[in-house]
């Protein structure tokens, strides 16, 4: 373990080679965990016709950070797959909204639940599981459902991805993570969904072993390129005042 | 007068028993973690694996890594734990949540609820509710009882797509507490001034007194 | 969180109440982790036509420490669910063993992975699952199998239980476990899929608040009774020349 | 002069790819740890959740609560980290693992094994192994050539019933190294000493040389 470094030394270095048609996962919910800096990166590196996975295309929020949403303002975006692709309030219109309309972006709108467990499960080699989650909804409309135990069950199926764009707090060389707080979220689950994992570090990143093996929360097996998040104004670093 | 919405969410707080996790969702519910529980025990989950969440922070303690599910900067007491996203749904999906309390374009007679998709819109905003509402042990919903042009969202039955069937067990709203039955809202308790008219009048479905 | 404390003050304490008939899974992988002394308390407390999963109903090692075997040699298990149900070896005999070829105790013999994974379901509100492993084999036969994506998969049930007796190294008043290194095996996912969580603590019980919620392994919200190890000879502390 | 069991160890760790993550079996292929991988950097991976594990530890310097698949007590070198059995077995299912080394009863030629259930035994001792069968990019096994009574274990097909159908890739005995063809055992390496007579006479399944 740790013989060779998984550090990569810019963002741009960590997204070179994600492939037109790629699904990539998008870590964070709300601020924590977001990965600003690789999803910018992405936009520069201008892969197309992605399939994007992540809890919301991005709100209608001001000032913007990178996002689903300006993936698909930039044209990169086939699809998205999420627990939001609406604004709560009529309203509100988010930025993917208008591309959604004119049928430029297709969008598949999962219950945030059901996301985590088919990301999880693809994670597990678990091809397909069962949920109560939506049925009888128009979400389960022409679908299978399954009774187990005198309730009833939707089928739903792994949701395997090629990429994971995460940020986390810390890491070490042999590619362990750990997430702070509320930063955890879907991002153990989409290292384990994805064939390449690609992860924004906060603080510097450690030598292998400076982890206690017990405080891991992403084995390192999982991670494949490591990128430090230098000080702003050269790095993407949210304040509280964007997020209110 | 009818309820404020602090006198909403502590009304509807007293409903909580002790020893209850809750689940809070995004708009109203949240003014739940101002409620004095007095000596009852509540831990708040949140959908982002936030366990036993306190209040918001202070002006100038924020956490900037420590959100609840409505983005809020809360506090973390002792006791508290952070899960990832899969276990913070299987907790959910296996039925640990005592009560999850969320937001409702409407609610319905016959226990139906609808708040994710309004009409005409392409997409939804689903997040975490048809999850919490198909597990959760209970499902309160707080509203305003009409829209503002005066339509009720209180039905006999979705005019919307539903997010879970037969599922609620309490109603709060401005006017009263309502607990539907299937048939009927059937009336727990008035906001002060508020009569059983006012509520039929405000109602689109029978109202049990 | 954490007005009341979940401690109880000794190992009967912890098991009382355990009817007849529950279902019980018994954390550990070979010593780490393994509930010994709840076991122990368990064998006192009697209770009668138990079901009873864990990896392995214990080895034909010695000395032995409490075990599955020792409730089946007690009269106390109807039926067991592990993915060990013989001796690696002919010339072995695991004291189960009789037992079951007598037909006086039922046995599912279950793939590792599919264990865990039954227990992580049942934890997760997922009542079915499947799986690639034991397709082809006499464990598969007679059984519901369905193609996906071209490869062939056996449907597997969530495995709920009523009682999870566990191990842990430290936890707090509020029920917030941490395990050391190999002793968290099946911890997290037996205390997901129980209604009824007891834990033995190796060291002194925590207040709540003194585990960085980044580091709990499982959340107290899972957990309802605790109890201090005491020194030896109170209580059963093996050693490492037992477990060679 | 046939392969002793650290030699065997040796000549099929050759197999293994820089950078492979290994699953090893109870029994003979645990010696695998012992072997020197010179540039090629291998982890190690347990069933109970170990991943990243080093040698076993010296006398005195045991930790009572790290053991590996094996019972044995092992280390954990710089980059090592510990999951639950519902992760370890996810990393198995979903193909993390580059190659797992079982002991076995029976291989056969048609890449079938039988390790889990002997003649009129009533239960079975699969631990991972059919997990870790099924889904392992590749399955290598370790084990004696004969029976104690001459009794060949590398056969066309398994009398035993199988671990998994179809997904062995190497089978290394005493006598040599294998790739299980599906009509034939190919010799891939022969122990000194060792001819393909010797290798036909103890094989009960065509061998390709």
């Amino acid at each position: 373990m740790g013989k060779r470094s998984k550090v990569v030394a810019s963002f741009d270095e960590a997204v070179a080679g994600i492939a037109d048609g790629s699904t990539i996962a998008f870590g964070g919910f709300a601020l924590p965990g977001s990965p600003f800096n690789l999803t910018a990166a992405l936009l520069r590196q201008g892969a197309k016709r992605l399939v994007c996975v992540g809890n919301t295309t991005g709100g209608p929020r001001k000032p913007r950070n990178p996002d689903i949403g300006m993936l698909v303002e930039n044209g990169q975006v086939a699809k998205v797959i999420c627990s939001f692709t609406a604004a709560p309030r009529a309203s509100d219109v988010l930025p993917f909204t208008p591309y959604y309309e004119r049928g430029e972006v297709d969008a598949e709108t999962v219950p945030q639940g059901t996301l985590a467990e088919r990301l999880r499960a693809a994670g597990a080699g678990v091809p397909a599981f069962y949920t109560p989650a939506g049925v009888g909804t128009q979400l389960a409309e022409g679908r299978e459902t399954r009774v187990i135990n005198g309730r009833e069950y939707l089928l739903e199926y792994a949701l395997p991805c090629d990429v994971a764009l995460l940020r986390c707090y810390q890491a070490d060389e042999a590619g362990n993570l750990r997430f702070r707080r509320a930063q955890r979220n879907f991002g153990p689950i989409m290292a384990m969904a994805s064939k390449l994992v690609i992860v924004e570090v906060e603080e510097p990143i450690l030598p292998a072993g400076a982890i206690d093996p017990d405080e891991v929360h992403t084995p390192g097996i999982l991670v494949q390129r490591l990128v430090h998040i230098p000080p702003a104004p050269d790095a993407i670093w949210p304040t509280l005042k964007e997020t209110r | 007068m009818p309820w404020s919405r602090p006198q909403m969410a502590e009304r509807l707080a007293r409903e909580f028993q002790d020893g209850w996790i809750v689940n809070l969702g995004v708009g109203m519910p949240t003014l739940i973690t101002d409620v004095d529980m007095g000596e009852k025990e509540i831990t708040f989950h949140a959908e982002n694996g936030v366990i036993g969440f306190g209040p918001v922070a202070a002006e100038g303690h924020e956490d900037i890594h420590l959100v609840d599910a409505s983005r809020r900067f809360v506090t973390l007491p002792p006791g508290a734990a952070i899960v990832d996203h899969a276990d913070s749904f299987a907790l959910i999906r296996s039925g640990r949540i005592d009560v999850t309390v969320l937001g409702t374009y409407e609610a319905a007679a016959n226990r139906d609820f609808a708040n994710w998709k309004v009409k005409g819109a392409k997409g939804g905003v689903i997040g975490g509710a048809m999850d919490l509402a198909a597990c959760a042990k209970n499902v309160f919903l707080m509203m305003e009882h009409r829209t503002r042009d005066g339509t009720s969202r209180m039905l006999a039955e979705c005019s919307l797509p539903v997010t879970a069937r037969g599922r609620v067990n309490r109603v709060i709203t401005e006017l009263g507490l309502f607990e539907p039955t299937g048939a009927a809202f059937k009336v727990l308790d008035v906001a002060p001034g508020v009569t059983i008219d006012d509520i039929r009048a405000a109602t689109a479905a029978p109202v049990e007194a």
